[in-house]
């Protein structure tokens, strides 16, 4: 693994980098926990003097924080389930299965992966003004549910496993659907992991959907909500209650992180598809 | 697998409850800031101060004295076009917003807001109660487009004790500038004497500043800003002059640079500046601020319309209104809108208090609006504000292009011919795609 | 009643030919082996019985059943995977139930069948660990253990020792062949070795070139080779195959002459043998070093301890493979004395196809 | 599989394909065509054909923001690309303090883009930012990042590189998993320097993943929004005003839905055409390479 010792000033980059991440992290807790008068006009108060919580119990007070926190983990969560049944059955379908026009609908679904949300996301916009789909869950999910690189990572991942267990499972006298749910799917939860860190933190992190979709301030992301938070903000000098609003926001997607560290780095490796 | 789909399931149905009480809901989307924080759960108008608190306490004292109807707030970031935009083009727009005068004829034009004479009749208000200005701001088409709420407009507002020290005052009151020269000549005075900026400046991410400077003092000269509804003239000798104006105060560094609406209104209300022309709606907060003991601008804040500084002397003004976009609605819910206009004009004094010109006559007239201070330096603005010609439709966007052009023209980032040319030219290609 | 009945098998994969027009016919519990190189055609024959693969045409029947139209599920066949192909992620009982189960076999029969499979598997302390846990050869018990628990009417084993390491190909020869007595029903073994071939088999069926080359017990296609590839591939190291002129004379038996003059006279009745160019065939057992023979120069010599093989050229340059005794003393590059047994000698005709002794 | 061509494998890719049929290809169609329309959101307009795309050609705000947008996406791509690079190979070891290292690298990545400007915002402000009170402190002037044409683009760099640290380094470190280990034992015996290994081995190895990464990012920043919208509002005047930010001003805030689809058209261009040129070019050097 390690190629020799690293070289004191490789140490010292180091801990200059590591400071350089944390330090933005450390002064938004900092500025989170001060008073908001004492903040206007004199940010640097925040490096000492009393720290308050008041700007936490302001958010579960009345604001609509917690109310974006709920809607971004339903979307998130609700997406990455989606995304994980459509992949893994369209991945069996064309990974194991031979229908018509299996190699051209394969072959469009790659072009999908060439094509970036700019360039739909305005018909979209349209096409889900016409269903009436703005401000709702399904609205904001279904987007995200298009995910051709999920169906083409599943396929290449279930080409992997070997045909002779879906022979094996046949002579088992197991029906196409068991084969996929028994003897296929177990195999993939390497991949199905990978793909749900991916779906999971990128519907979470998304904003240009839900800021044209969710137009309603009790049906905001997190995104979005902090967005108008951030943009009202000129009108409402509470720069604490803002910093306060950001560090809630952030607490859940962190624990996630530090919980399931493992498995994001593993997933991480699972992508290098040859 | 099937943890993962009962999970989504579950997810699905606990999001989609909807809110099912008995009560007439209806839809109010605003901007002024959201401060649920401060102003939470109290519905004492008088005890809120700036737009922001008035706004929410009014709100929520209307939920409270009429139980059988509740107002939903959406409060979006300022001025909130671009989403009502989307909210429309996805057919649920709500039910009330606030809207710039000026604006109204975009929407009123295609059909997307209603006339509200019906609501006004039921509310029992008539168009002649409103001033002059405010009427004429919401009416076009043969129809009355919304409850007018305020007329606003820039405002000098001085920081007392520092022109004090810069020997700038008499009789208790700030000289200001008459003209140009006038201008330079006191900032300069102030600068040397103080040792602070003479002028404190948002041209940072606040594009409705430059435009109502431009706008302002072109309007002063009686240039005609918008020949007809498709075209807009900037590039003009008089357009050139006031930039160049603007241009020599940064280039002097008679104002400050880089500063936001924030970081503006803290150095103005920590006394690091003379004169911070912003608008009507900071009255509240920076009076607030002079009455607190300790503060810097304690007993020393005035406040005045923008001085005459050539020409005539008139000043660019908008005003809010609240509109009803055009959709189905209940019975129930056209009463409680008409319910909410009659309680929002009975409280029209409450949002003066913020600063801005009451919308309607009987307040300007109300001895306790005119207890208010400040309120008879600035009672000119009534008479010399100018909004845009009524016929000139999507002026938020035009706000837009024209501010970002004029702050790079007044900053130097671009040649001040330039800056003013690229604006016409992006106005109009903009006003001819309205069909 | 027959067992298995293939009839008239034919298939291709795109334009190449895999099996061209295969029949045959197994008795009830009888062992057959499929022998022939890679690419003969014979995995693909046993894919099509199991139903993993349809043929283009033809027909396959199983104990007075047509199977070829059913799923593989419903043909009461059992198969073993050359490489197990277990369920990694479940246990060796999992595994072993999962057929029982989506044939709807009730709770306590499947427990019955897998108690009674494992105790003759030895398998039992492995039933609850992964096949991840488990050694080649564990797997390969387990993977004849699931097809056990299925009584199947036909088992396949599908090149069940190519994946073993020597000594326990042995140890696993010996199971299957008790597999065998125990299981009630047909077994057909691919394999492309020719001695588990012989061992294991009641019956070789040797295939090439996409058709069956002969169907007979092991002995008769070691003794009796059809024909030169059958002669060649079975047998180890292989017969040499010499052009020989047939010596005129009414003898009973045929009397050849090699091309560098030496005769041989074999016990193959001189009438049945038809004109032509023929080719003398003669296994290296047959061939032995002596004092005087045909004369042949050593080119490589093989020590295999209790015999050692002589590879050498006659006179006229044709190849000959000799055998001598384990402690020969014979060098490459020594001119040797090869005595030939015409007793097991077999003769090929120009298309190939063998002569042999009369029965004795 | 057997060839067994029948139906019902369609019923396991049905829902995928008619979900991608009815949310991308349809839009992808709507969008080509709204394109070659003068139309804004609420339907009314009327057909135009290529003068939308001939407006775009002329329009110098559009050119001035499709130069932010390639100019910080330079800005960003090498510098991630090396620094990411230089994270996985120091962190590539299993002591527990590399491991500390590669989460707090990593952690930035998880946030979204409207906390992580959030964040900046109160870090590149000059009067209530963390620089800005560190300048101040130090007796220099802040420097106005959110508000200087020549800053504001760097300002975005700066903040994208900080937040996008994270699945580069991952990926690299996947990719330095894959080199194989004797390859290393070997130049040892031939007593390589720590750069020749670099240089003759560990580069050549990952020439996969830094082609994916450099793809990847390219991709992701040629449709910055987020950074643009929220940091500098596109400002000041537009000097850092993004492609996708420019869309995004014209449909919704002057309602040119056509104008904007033929933008967005011509935005999906340029990613596919950098991308397939950045992939045939790499493709045709990791061939000489072999």
């Amino acid at each position: 693994m390690a190629r020799g010792r690293l070289t004191p000033l490789g140490w010292a980059l180091l801990v200059i980098g590591a400071a350089i991440m944390l330090a933005p992290l450390v002064w938004t807790l900092l500025l989170s926990l001060k008073n908001n008068a004492a903040l206007v006009g004199h940010s640097e108060a925040a490096l000492h003097g009393p720290y308050t919580l008041e700007n936490y119990a302001a958010i579960f007070g009345n604001s609509l924080t917690t109310r974006w926190l709920l809607n971004s983990i339903i979307v998130s969560l609700g997406t990455t389930a989606g995304v994980l049944v459509i992949t893994s059955l369209a991945g069996y379908g064309f990974a194991r299965l031979d229908f018509p026009f299996r190699r051209t609908l394969f072959v469009i679904v790659l072009l999908g992966l060439a094509v970036p949300s700019q360039a739909v996301i305005l018909p979209q916009h349209q096409l889900f003004a016409w269903l009436h789909l703005h401000n709702s869950y399904p609205g904001l999910m279904l987007p995200g549910l298009v995910a051709p690189f999920g169906v083409f990572f599943m396929t290449t991942y279930m080409r992997g496993i070997p045909i002779e267990l879906d022979e094996a499972a046949m002579l088992d006298g197991a029906s196409r659907w068991t084969i996929f749910w028994r003897v296929i799917l177990p195999l993939t939860i390497p991949a199905q992991s990978t793909l749900a860190v991916f779906t999971f933190l990128g519907s979470w992190n998304d904003y240009w959907w839900p800021l044209i979709s969710a137009t309603r301030s009790d049906m905001y992301t997190l995104t979005v909500g902090l967005a108008a938070a951030q943009m009202n903000y000129a009108q409402t000098s509470g720069l604490g209650y803002l910093m306060a609003q950001a560090v809630f926001a952030s607490i859940p997607i962190f624990i996630v992180y530090i919980v399931f560290q493992k498995q994001i780095v593993r997933a991480m490796a699972g992508t290098n598809v040859r | 697998m099937r943890p993962i789909a009962a999970a989504l399931a579950a997810l699905l149905a606990l999001g989609s409850c909807a809110r099912s009480d008995d009560k007439t809901h209806i839809y109010l989307q605003r901007f002024f800031g959201e401060c649920g924080a401060e102003y939470g759960g109290s519905i004492d108008v008088s005890k809120a101060e700036g737009e922001c608190g008035i706004i929410t306490t009014l709100v929520d004292r209307f939920n409270a004295e009429n139980p059988d109807v509740h107002v939903d707030v959406n409060v979006i970031a300022w001025p909130g076009y671009p989403q009502l935009t989307a909210q429309m083009a996805a057919r649920d727009p709500p039910d009330l917003v606030t809207m710039h005068e000026g604006v109204i004829s975009d929407y009123a034009s295609k059909g997307l807001v209603e006339p509200v004479d019906s609501y006004l009749r039921a509310a029992g208000i008539s168009p002649a109660d409103f001033t002059d200005a405010a009427r004429q701001g919401v009416t076009m088409y043969g129809h009355v487009y919304g409850l007018p709420w305020d007329t606003h407009g820039g405002l000098f507002h001085v920081n007392t004790a520092l022109f004090a020290k810069a020997g700038l005052m008499r009789g208790g009151k700030p000289v200001l500038p008459n003209t140009w020269d006038e201008l330079f000549a006191q900032a300069r005075q102030f600068e040397q004497r103080t040792g602070k900026p003479y002028l404190i400046q948002s041209n940072v991410g606040d594009t409705a500043y430059a435009a109502r400077n431009l706008y302002t003092y072109m309007m002063a000269r009686g240039a005609v800003i918008f020949p007809d509804p498709k075209h807009i003239r900037l590039n003009t000798p008089i357009g050139v002059e006031v930039a160049t104006y603007f241009r020599r105060i940064n280039a002097e560094k008679l104002g400050t640079q880089n500063m936001d609406t924030p970081a503006a209104i803290a150095a103005f209300v920590n006394g690091e500046g003379g004169i911070y022309p912003t608008g009507t709606w900071m009255i509240g907060s920076f009076e607030a601020e002079a009455e607190t003991p300790g503060r810097p601008l304690y007993k020393s804040y005035a406040v005045f319309p923008y001085p005459r500084l050539w020409g005539e002397h008139v000043e660019y003004v908008s005003g809010h209104s609240w509109v009803v976009p055009a959709r189905k609605r209940t019975a129930q819910q056209r009463a409680a809108i008409a319910r909410f206009f009659k309680f929002m004009a009975a409280h029209n004094y409450d949002w003066a208090r913020t600063g801005h010109i009451p919308a309607f006559k009987a307040v300007l007239k109300d001895p306790r609006f005119k207890a208010l201070p400040h309120r008879d330096d600035i009672a000119p603005l009534a008479e010399i504000g100018r909004p845009l010609p009524s016929y000139v439709l999507r002026q938020n966007a035009i706000e837009g292009i024209v501010g970002e052009e004029a702050v790079a023209a007044f900053t130097g980032q671009k040649t001040i011919p330039q800056a003013l040319a690229s604006a016409e030219r992006r106005v109009d290609v903009l006003l001819a795609q309205v069909d | 009643m027959a067992s298995l009945e293939l009839k008239g098998v034919r298939k291709a994969f795109g334009s190449t030919p895999v099996l061209d027009d295969v029949s045959l016919t197994l008795e009830s519990r009888e062992f057959i082996a499929f022998l022939g190189p890679s690419g003969s055609g014979k995995s693909t024959l046993l894919r099509i019985i199991a139903g993993l693969e349809t043929a283009d045409a033809g027909e396959v029947w199983l104990e007075g059943r047509r199977i070829d139209r059913l799923p593989p599920g419903d043909r009461g066949v059992a198969m073993v995977f050359q490489h197990y192909a277990l369920y990694p992620h479940m246990s060796v009982r999992e595994n072993m139930a999962f057929g029982l189960k989506n044939a709807r076999v009730s709770k306590d029969e499947i427990e019955r069948r897998i108690a009674d499979a494992a105790a003759v598997l030895e398998i039992d302390p492995l039933l609850e660990r992964k096949p991840g846990q488990l050694s080649g050869g564990q797997r390969q018990r387990v993977a004849i253990g699931r097809a056990l628990v299925k009584e199947p009417k036909l088992f396949l084993l599908d090149e069940p020792l190519s994946n073993l390491d020597a000594a326990l190909r042995l140890r696993t020869r010996v199971e299957l062949a008790q597999l065998k007595q125990r299981v009630d029903a047909a077994v057909i073994m691919v394999t492309h070795d020719q001695a588990e071939a012989m061992t294991l088999a009641d019956r070789v069926i040797v295939m090439n070139d996409r058709r069956i080359q002969q169907v007979g017990p092991p002995m008769e296609i070691y003794t009796r080779p059809a024909n030169t590839f059958v002669a060649q591939f079975v047998g180890s190291p292989a017969m040499t195959l010499s052009p020989a002129s047939l010596v005129q004379g009414e003898g009973e038996f045929a009397a050849l002459t090699l091309g560098d003059g030496t005769l041989v006279e074999t016990r193959v009745p001189r009438t049945s043998l038809p004109a032509g160019e023929l080719r003398i065939g003669l296994r290296p057992e047959a061939v032995r070093v002596a004092r005087s023979g045909a004369k042949a120069k050593v080119e490589l010599v093989e020590r295999l301890g209790e015999r050692t093989l002589i590879y050498a050229r006659l006179a006229d340059g044709q190849p000959i493979t000799a055998e001598d005794s384990g402690n020969s003393r014979v060098r490459i590059g020594d001119e040797v004395s090869l005595k030939i047994e015409g007793a097991s000698a077999h003769v090929f005709d120009a298309e190939g196809a063998g002569y042999h002794r009369a029965e004795s | 599989m057997s060839g067994t061509r029948d139906w019902r494998g369609l019923l396991f890719v049905a829902p995928f394909v008619l979900l991608y049929g009815l949310i991308l290809v349809f839009p992808l169609l709507r969008g080509l065509w709204l394109s070659l329309n003068q139309v804004d959101l609420f339907g009314a307009g009327h057909f135009v054909g290529a003068a939308n795309y001939a407006r775009l050609a002329r329009d110098p705000i559009f050119a001035a923001s499709l130069m932010n947008t390639f100019e910080v996406t330079l800005m960003i791509v090498p510098v991630l690309t090396v620094l990411a690079l230089a994270l996985a190979l120091a962190l590539n070891r299993a002591t527990k303090g590399a491991a500390i290292f590669r989460g707090i690298f990593f952690s930035s990545a998880v946030l979204s883009v409207t906390i992580v400007t959030l964040i900046w915002r109160f870090v590149l402000a000059p009067d209530a930012g963390l620089l800005g009170d560190l300048w101040t402190a130090l007796g220099w002037t802040p420097l106005p990042f959110l508000s200087d044409a020549h800053l504001a683009l760097p300002a975005l760099a700066l903040t994208t590189v900080w937040w996008s640290m994270g699945f580069p380094m991952l990926l690299f470190l996947a990719g330095l998993q894959q080199v194989p280990e004797d390859m290393y034992e070997a130049a040892a015996l031939d007593n390589a320097s720590r750069w020749t290994t670099l240089w003759r081995i560990t580069v050549p190895a990952l020439r996969r993943t830094i082609v994916l990464v450099v793809m990847l990012q390219t991709a992701a920043q040629l449709q910055m929004f987020g950074q643009s919208q929220l940091l500098t509002a596109g400002g000041p005047s537009g000097a850092s005003r993004t492609a996708v930010l420019f869309l995004f001003e014209t449909a919704f805030a002057q309602w040119q839905l056509g104008y904007a689809s033929a933008a967005a058209e011509v935005l999906f261009l340029i990613i596919l055409a950098v991308t397939v040129t950045q992939y045939w070019a790499t493709g045709r050097a990791t061939a000489q390479g072999k």
